[in-house]
């Protein structure tokens, strides 16, 4: 019964939902007609090559235009950490060792420490081409992330220092707090480019925009990885295993 | 200010008939109930002797301030209500009608009907402070009756000045002179109201819980003697002059001088008695609902009538 | 000037980084430093106050782009005015908490400092932020913040609140961003002043189902009727100071962003009624439950809801005089009702179960604290001459010069409701025999002063209203004055 | 200069709440000093006028100033207040929560004299306000039944208050001023529906203090519960700011309505039936306080009947019992408050015969209680008088009846606190009981006696009453409105009821001494004990007091009225709330499930309501 | 290509976004776990970062980088809206990191009630 209603009720929202978007449509410019309107992706896609000098223009826009959204963004991650943290914390005593249910084979480690660098070094390469290619500091973070999560599986005993990921996010975070300051510098605005842009499609190009990438990278990662270390180490249920 | 002594004058001159009528009055019902019940019964005048004895006993005992306070303020209420009432016609055929006529004003129908049931609260004073539960329960059961067969009262009285637009007793009067009705009957049913009322304010049986000799000891007067008792004695007395003038002056047309206001007084006396003689007694909550049954349906009756 | 507003996140922000390398140093500095940024902030916000005040609205751009390109701040008397109160009241929460989690062992206290920070600072962006999208960020800040500082305490309950918490909250995001897309897939622009000023153009249907999707979305924050069925979990299982921290930091800045979408940004002119109907239906429905309440943190968490109704009904009047009464309700609520959340929390100290009953006779042990609670009960009730009163007073003024005769009718009869229940539990505090052999807990020094401090500016607006009305009335006129808000955000540029 | 009285009130209440937790004599000190000092300075100073003193806040203009009717009424609450600070010293030593008594009474006295300077409405609601919740305090400060009594008197005053709240925002915005003088001489702007609605609140509003019937279910409890110290203010003075408000309404608003003069019958019955309910219900109780408590709601009653015929008699009539009822309620509150502080009880079945060990209360209760019975000589008569003939000129008799009706059987009340307390057998048990203090029974006393000088000389007072008659619009009458009372007419331009009363003293003199005097010689005085019951004298230990089922025959014939009590439907109604608000919360069912299901259910609703929403 | 087959796309694209979104509600509004409740809120995270990804797309559209391929070969083609995908990225994080605690939430849960059925655990309510 609940069910049924349920369904409806999601029938009636769908079906909305489903008409405004339709009525949008797909693939065109559903911008309203109207010389008033001057989407600003128009201006986001001109002033990426013209001054930032980069060629991805998300990755103008999530750093440069957006930065201050990326600056919440990341805070979100560093909170939605220090929650986990938070949350699943108890007394020294309480902790227990990590929940295994079985060990992985010997594949899986002999694998897991063969992929380990290559996985690291492709985040970093990522990270590190954030303003060039699609990518950049989160999908290069996450990938590292995935290289010590593959340890961690691989390895019962394997421990990421806490103290070490904190410095690691402290410091990438710094960064990006302290080059946004420092935009001030010239009597410009926070977040403002200071750096000389360069020329486009050069690695060294954009401005502050790949060294704040750099340090989203490396924090995402720290982040990542204290996430799933921290869920790991919660202890199994005492009542079913 | 040179009619104040011939006022006092007046004044003690009509305390005194109403003294001598009320205890006549009492004799001569005494005299009837026992002949109705087939007794012998004491002489007339019995009530004069019996007043004679008590005033000339000594006082023995008494029970504090309040015991001497209480028949006093009883007195008050009977002599203060007789000075509002008009005994007879002011201004009628009798040389003396002036006289009784003391301070008697244009609104002191209102006054009379406050200042009459103040002598209750005096005499319960009195009677509580004596300690004796007797009186103190025939204290409450009078009251309790006075409260029931206040309404009908008031509403006869108000269907009255509902009528003719005024409160004062002498305009009842000259209106029943001038029109030659007396108002018993140009508003029979605030006259059936009032009568009930006046069997209540004379406790006698159906109404007589409040002494109820048999049970209470006499009731509120039960710790009193010699001159307290006269004092209540001549007090009741006069308070019963005073209702039956009242009633007179109202509804019967009142008198012009002094037989006509005997013939009037005791036969309208007689309707309670007579009536008492032969009835049971009523408990209180059922005099007191017996008030509000039949007295306030005339009673409202009255005042319907009076408006139309 | 101090700084510039992009301090009041700039600043927090880089603290928080921080404070995991600091307190590897000195442990101490984990409370220390929070409280020394609010400090900071709060002289940065009264002198830009004043700045404001003198210089009119101040419009910061970020990475250099003006709007409508880039991000932008908008420090104007409104958001002035919220942000000094957030930020004063953080820094009350903070120095509340200060000795309050001294028992708690360094891990969880340097979580707390950081997310009681990031809570002020989520709340100071959502109302600072001129970008809608922005917004969004910034909500998800406080609302993660908030998840994280409800479940705080290791009972099983806080995590079941918070639990509650977080399914509305991410439906609401999800709601969120499907309006934000909505306005930009037709306007081409995320700027507030500039949908604001393009939002004529919009297709009516696709303008209102945008404006439900944000009234659905703040609607769970800013806990409006059907969607606050989180809000008493929460508010009752999270540390004292953190319900104080909810009912005078969050739900101000949620309701400002809802109240931002309505005034400014939506030209709806059903959107008052709808304030009304849904402000009514929060404040009739949270008081009737508060009445039957038995444990008394979820019995001022219900209060706290229905204020917020009365909020949204005052702002729904719409008119200059209806913002005045809702910014004076917004403002007392945020002062008083920490001061009963801070009150309260002491009384039942000890108790297991947080029952009312358990504060009977608590006048005699606690005398200060009882004191303070009862001021704060008479306060919101708006019983003269206390805080409430006058803005009650305004509120019912705007709304009789609305001709709303039946709605003020109800929203007394309600308010008889909510007199019901405090004067409960005052009396039982001061004239019940106390039937539990607990004790009552001394107040930490800081804690003394917080009340205090709270206590006297309840007693001080309510005898002289003044002192805070100008900075209201500056508020309220600048909410209203849409042009000017469009105009100087959209002129701004680097200074 | 008012300012700085209202201020020393205030300040004077805090210091005295802070010295009586230092020293409890530093705080009783304190506490004579801010009541006395500032009500001294307000008689003293403070002249009628429009306005004393200015004040805005938050852009409203407070105005005060002190009308003469409100000087009539400030000077019920400034001379029972100092009164009942000297009362309350003695009153409350030994007592628990001193402090918050002084402060609560101190606080009272302020907001009633704030009242009644207001000359606008907001500065009227604040006092307002404050005087309820300050009395509230009061109700509930013995610590009984504080969740029903005290609640059901604050949820009365709220209702009352928050209909006053309501109509003056309504005033404002139809008028856009506060000022009582523009709500008056603007009523006609105003549009037809709300010239109803608002006396209509107001009278709600008025009508809950003043105790009219269907609001008046909190007094009882509320007088009865509250300490005898301030009950007296409670019911003398407090009360009578309801009255104040009353006839603002009924004077100022009701008589430029063309519907005014049904308004004011229904309010005139309704105090009709107020006075004859409440006299019934005071009948009943076996409790001094609860009796005092209904007997002031039954002379409230008579007070809004007069208010409400509002021609100038009646106007005069409900004045004058305004100060009379003080007067003679204070003193028996008082007197109700000795009798506990010396027995520790107040109920008529546990102590009597009291008339011996404290004969000054005694006297100054009959004194009071024959006022209150309306008995000639006293003042209560002549406020009676007046209101009786005022409705009967008005051709109001069957009201006339009703109240007729009432004051008789008042005696039934006024005769059981007497004998409860004071007549009746004399038992051991309360042998020890001294008279109170002289600081209790002198002020019982002199109020007492007061009434006893304004029923001989009642011109003393009319001159007040009279410029604050005229300052409602009446007729200006120099003096002589008692002109329209026959009394007057009949004996000249005494004003003066001295000839009744000299005939009622000189009977009463002559009989009393007769039988004293004339008796006294030779008499004893015997204890209660040694009756005539039958010729046996009852042993020590019997009780022969009647005092159980004191009224029981009456109460048996009233027992259909009594079995309808209005609180029952009030209870029945709050009980069916809070059903109804128990059933309401469990919309919130604990399920988080559900929760997201509403807020899906309430997108999908606005979305499909967003048309008539939206356009 | 022609219109017809953009008209087809746009029911399919917005569509199964929408209907994945409907899935994920409809694991929150009545799957019993929590677990799968979760897992809900991220599925309808997911529908609705799919349809904020297609609502950025243009016919013929490329991506938004000007490497020197773009330069090269597609120059002429419009570029696909790069803000809806910047905001994706933000809105796929927050996602995160809301899933994260919920989880973490549910992880406490599960050591105090030791069950995940939310019908069990409701001790707070009225």
């Amino acid at each position: 019964m609940k069910k049924v209603l349920v369904i409806l009720l999601l029938a009636v929202v769908g079906f909305y939902l489903a008409d405004v978007f339709i009525g949008i449509g797909f693939g065109n410019d559903h911008f309203v007609k109207s010389d008033e309107i001057k989407p600003v992706k128009d201006i986001y896609l001109q002033q990426t090559v013209e001054n930032l000098k980069v060629s991805n223009a998300v990755t103008s826009i999530v750093v440069n235009f957006r930065g201050f959204d990326t600056l919440g963004e990341v805070t979100v991650l560093f909170l939605s950490v220090t929650a986990l943290g938070s949350i699943l914390y108890r007394k020294r005593h309480h902790a227990g060792d990590r929940s295994v249910l079985f060990s992985a084979s010997s594949i899986v480690t002999a694998g897991s420490k063969l992929l380990f660098p290559p996985i690291l070094l492709l985040g970093a390469y990522v990270f590190i081409h954030g303003h060039l290619s699609p990518g950049g500091g989160f999908q290069g973070g996450v990938i590292i992330a995935t290289g010590f999560l593959l340890m961690l599986l691989a390895y019962e005993n394997y421990t990421v220092s806490h103290n070490a990921l904190s410095i690691v996010e402290s410091f990438a975070g710094i960064t990006f707090a302290v080059i946004g300051l420092m935009g001030f510098m010239n009597g410009g605005t926070f977040l403002q480019n200071f750096l000389p842009v360069g020329t486009l499609n050069d690695l060294f190009s954009g401005g502050i925009i790949p060294i704040i990438y750099i340090a989203v990278g490396f924090k995402v990662a720290a982040e990542l990885t204290g996430v799933i270390y921290t869920v790991l180490n919660e202890k199994g249920d005492q009542k079913n295993g | 200010m040179e009619h104040i002594l011939i006022k006092i004058l007046g004044a003690i001159a009509t305390f005194i008939l109403a003294f001598i009528v009320g205890m006549t009055y009492g004799g001569v019902v005494r005299k009837i109930t026992a002949r109705v019940h087939n007794r012998l019964g004491p002489p007339f005048y019995q009530n004069f002797i019996d007043a004679l004895k008590l005033f000339s006993k000594k006082t023995a005992i008494h029970h504090g301030v309040m015991h001497f306070l209480g028949p006093a303020f009883l007195m008050v209420s009977s002599v203060v209500s007789l000075m509002f009432v008009p005994v007879l016609i002011p201004g009628g055929d009798s040389w003396y009608n002036s006289w009784f006529s003391n301070m008697i004003y244009d609104g002191d129908l209102i006054f009379l009907i406050y200042i009459m049931v103040f002598g209750s609260l005096g005499m319960a004073l009195g009677a509580g402070q004596t300690g004796n539960p007797n009186s103190s329960i025939g204290i409450t059961r009078g009251l309790s009756q006075m409260v029931g067969y206040e309404i009908p009262w008031v509403l006869a009285l108000v269907s009255l000045m509902l009528m003719y637009k005024t409160t004062s007793i002498v305009d009842f009067i000259n209106v029943q002179q001038e029109t030659g009705t007396w108002l018993m009957f140009a508003n029979p049913f605030a006259f059936i109201a009032g009568l009930f009322a006046l069997m209540g304010m004379f406790h006698y049986s159906p109404f007589d819980i409040i002494g109820a000799p048999a049970e209470l000891a006499s009731g509120p007067v039960s710790e009193n003697g010699g001159k307290f008792l006269f004092t209540m004695m001549s007090s009741g007395s006069v308070f019963s002059f005073v209702k039956l003038t009242l009633f007179v002056d109202i509804f019967m047309g009142g008198a012009s001088n002094l037989v006509v206001l005997v013939i009037k007084t005791f036969t309208l006396y007689m309707i309670p008695v007579l009536y008492g003689i032969v009835s049971h007694r009523y408990r209180t909550e059922q005099a007191v609902t017996f008030f509000w049954k039949w007295p306030l349906f005339f009673g409202l009756l009255a005042v319907l009538y009076a408006v139309l | 000037m101090v700084g510039t507003p992009v301090l009041f996140i700039a600043i927090p922000l880089l603290a928080a980084f921080l404070i995991p390398l600091l307190g590897m140093i000195w442990k101490e500095s984990v409370r220390i430093v929070p409280g020394l940024v609010l400090m900071y902030l709060m002289v940065l916000a009264v002198s830009l106050m004043g700045h404001v005040a003198h210089n009119g609205p101040i419009i910061e751009i970020i990475a250099g782009w003006a709007p409508p390109i880039g991000i932008n701040l908008v420090f104007n008397a409104f958001t002035g005015f919220l942000v000094t109160l957030i930020i004063f009241m953080g820094l009350l929460v903070w120095l509340y908490s200060y000795r309050f989690k001294s028992n708690v062992e360094y891990e969880p206290a340097r979580k707390y400092f950081i997310l009681l920070m990031m809570l002020v600072t989520g709340s100071t962006g959502v109302v600072l932020t001129g970008d809608i999208f922005n917004l969004f960020v910034f909500i998800e800040i406080t609302s993660i913040s908030a998840y994280a500082l409800t479940a705080f305490y290791t009972g099983r309950d806080s995590a079941e609140a918070s639990f509650k918490y977080v399914m509305m909250g991410s439906l609401a995001s999800t709601m969120l961003l499907i309006a934000i897309m909505l306005i930009y897939s037709q306007l081409g622009t995320l700027n507030m002043a500039d949908v604001a000023s393009k939002i004529h153009l919009m297709d009516p249907t696709l303008k209102a189902i945008s404006f439900i999707l944000f009234v659905v979305a703040l609607g769970v924050e800013a806990e409006i009727f059907p969607l606050n069925g989180w809000a008493p979990d929460a508010y009752a299982e999270a540390p004292g100071p953190v319900g104080a921290a909810f009912a005078g930091i969050v739900v101000k800045a949620m309701l400002y962003a809802l109240i931002r979408f309505t005034y400014t940004i939506f030209d709806l002119s059903g959107a008052f009624n709808l304030l009304i109907i849904i402000g009514l239906l929060t404040l009739v429905i949270a008081e009737v439950a508060a009445i039957r309440q038995d444990k008394l943190k979820r019995m001022l968490a219900y209060s706290s809801i229905g204020q917020m109704g009365l909020v949204m009904v005052a702002f729904g009047i719409g008119t200059r005089e209806g913002v005045f009464a809702a910014l004076f309700i917004m403002l007392n609520h945020a002062i008083i009702k920490p001061l009963l959340f801070f009150s309260g929390s002491y009384l039942v100290y000890h108790s297991k179960k947080k029952y009312i009953s358990d504060i009977d006779g608590m006048g005699k042990l606690a005398p200060f604290t009882s004191l303070l609670f009862a001021l704060g009960a008479f306060a919101i009730v708006g019983l003269p001459p206390f805080a409430g009163f006058w803005s009650k007073l305004s509120f019912l003024v705007a709304a009789a010069d609305n001709d709303m005769v039946l709605i003020i009718a109800l929203i007394l009869a309600v308010s008889i409701v909510e007199i019901v229940y405090y004067m409960r539990v005052v009396n039982r505090i001061f004239f019940f025999k106390r039937t539990t052999g607990l004790l009552a807990r001394r107040p930490t020094f800081n804690a003394y002063i917080v009340m205090s401090v709270l206590g006297i500016i309840v007693l001080m607006i309510g005898f002289f209203p003044d002192t805070v009305t100008g900075y209201i009335q500056a508020a309220a006129d600048s909410l209203f004055d849409k042009t000017q808000y469009i105009h100087s955000v959209l002129t701004a540029s680097i200074q | 200069m008012l300012t700085l009285i209202l201020v020393i009130f205030l300040g004077g209440a805090i210091l005295t709440w802070l010295g009586r937790k230092i020293n409890p004599l530093l705080g009783d000190l304190l506490f004579l000093v801010s009541v006395i000092l500032p009500a001294t300075m307000f008689v003293m100073n403070i002249k009628v006028g429009d306005t004393i003193a200015q004040h805005t806040l938050l852009g409203i203009d407070l105005v005060w100033g002190l009308s003469p009717l409100a000087h009539l009424f400030s000077l019920v609450v400034v001379g029972l207040g100092v009164m009942l600070s000297i009362y309350s010293i003695s009153y409350m030593r030994g007592k628990e929560k001193v402090g918050m008594y002084y402060f609560s009474f101190i606080l009272s006295i302020m907001a009633m004299l704030g009242i009644l300077v207001s000359r606008d409405w907001i500065s009227f609601f604040i006092f307002w306000e404050i005087m309820t919740w300050s009395s509230y305090l009061m109700v509930i400060l013995n610590g009984k039944k504080v969740q029903s009594i005290g609640i059901k008197y604050f949820v009365f005053s709220a209702l009352g208050a928050y209909s006053m709240l309501m109509a003056l925002v309504i005033i404002n915005s139809q008028l856009g001023s506060f000022m009582l003088s523009d709500t008056f001489n603007n009523f006609q702007h105003l549009s037809p529906a709300n010239q109803i609605l608002i006396p209509v609140l107001l009278l709600v509003a008025f009508g809950v203090k003043s105790a009219v019937m269907p609001l008046h279910i909190w007094a009882p409890d509320a007088y009865s519960n509250s300490p005898m110290g301030y009950t007296a203010v409670f019911s003398g003075a407090l009360s009578k700011m309801g009255v104040y408000g009353l006839v603002l309404v009924i004077i100022s608003m009701t008589t430029q309505l063309p519907a005014g003069s049904l308004i004011r019958i229904i309010v005139a019955w309704l105090g009709g039936f107020t006075a004859a309910a409440a006299t019934l219900w005071a009948i009943t109780q076996d409790d001094g306080k609860k009796l005092l408590a209904w007997s002031s709601i039954g002379q409230l009653g008579y007070i809004v009947t007069g208010v409400a015929i509002g021609t100038p008699l009646a106007m005069l009539a409900a004045m004058f019992l305004v100060v009379v009822h003080a007067l003679f309620k204070g003193s028996l509150f008082m007197a109700v408050g000795a009798i506990e502080k010396q027995t520790g009880t107040t109920d008529f079945k546990e102590v009597n015969g009291l008339i011996r060990k404290m004969p000054v209360t005694f006297i100054s209760s009959l004194l009071s209680i024959i006022a209150l019975a309306g008995i000639p000589p006293l003042a209560g008569f002549v406020s009676k008088w007046m209101l009786y003939e005022a409705l009967i000129q008005n051709h109001n008799y069957l009201l006339v009846v009703l109240l007729f009706f009432a004051s008789t059987a008042a005696f039934l009340y006024a005769y059981k606190f007497l004998h409860g307390y004071f007549l009746g057998q004399e038992e051991p048990e309360w042998a020890h009981v001294k008279e109170a203090p002289m600081s209790m029974t002198i002020p019982m006393l002199l109020l007492a006696l007061t009434t006893f000088v304004l029923g001989t000389w009642p011109q003393l007072l009319f001159n007040s009453i009279d410029s604050a008659m005229q300052y409602l619009g009446y007729d200006a009458t120099n003096g002589k409105l008692w002109t329209d009372s026959v009394l007057f007419s009949q004996w000249g331009d005494k004003v003066a009821l001295q000839p009744v009363l000299y005939a009622i003293i000189a009977v009463f003199l002559f009989f009393a001494i007769f039988l004293y005097f004339k008796g006294r010689k030779a008499t004893r005085y015997v204890t209660t004990k040694d009756i005539s019951t039958s010729g046996e004298i009852p042993k020590e230990w019997e009780n022969l007091t009647f005092k159980v089922n004191f009224m029981q025959p009456f109460e048996r014939a009233i027992e259909p009225f009594l079995k309808r009590q209005i609180e029952k439907y009030y209870l029945g109604f709050g009980k069916g709330m809070e059903a109804l608000f128990d059933f309401t919360r469990r919309i919130y069912t604990g399920n988080g499930q559900t929760y997201a299901i509403y807020a899906i259910v309430f997108l999908a609703l606005l979305l499909i309501f967003r048309v008539s929403l939206f356009g | 290509m022609d219109n017809t087959y953009y008209d087809l796309l746009t029911y399919v694209v917005y569509g199964s976004a929408i209907l994945v979104m409907l899935i994920g509600l409809y694991a929150v509004l009545v799957k019993k776990s929590l677990l799968k409740i979760v897992i809900g809120l991220s599925i309808v995270d997911s529908g609705l970062n799919l349809l904020i990804v297609s609502l950025g797309y243009l016919k013929n559209g490329t991506a938004p980088i000007f490497s020197k391929g773009f330069f090269e070969l597609a120059a002429d083609k419009p570029m696909v809206d790069p803000l809806l995908q910047a905001l994706v990225l933000t809105a796929i994080v927050i996602g995160f990191g809301v899933t994260a605690v919920a989880l973490s939430l549910v992880i406490r849960l599960w050591r105090h009630h030791h069950t995940l059925y939310i019908d069990e655990i409701k001790n707070l309510k009225w």
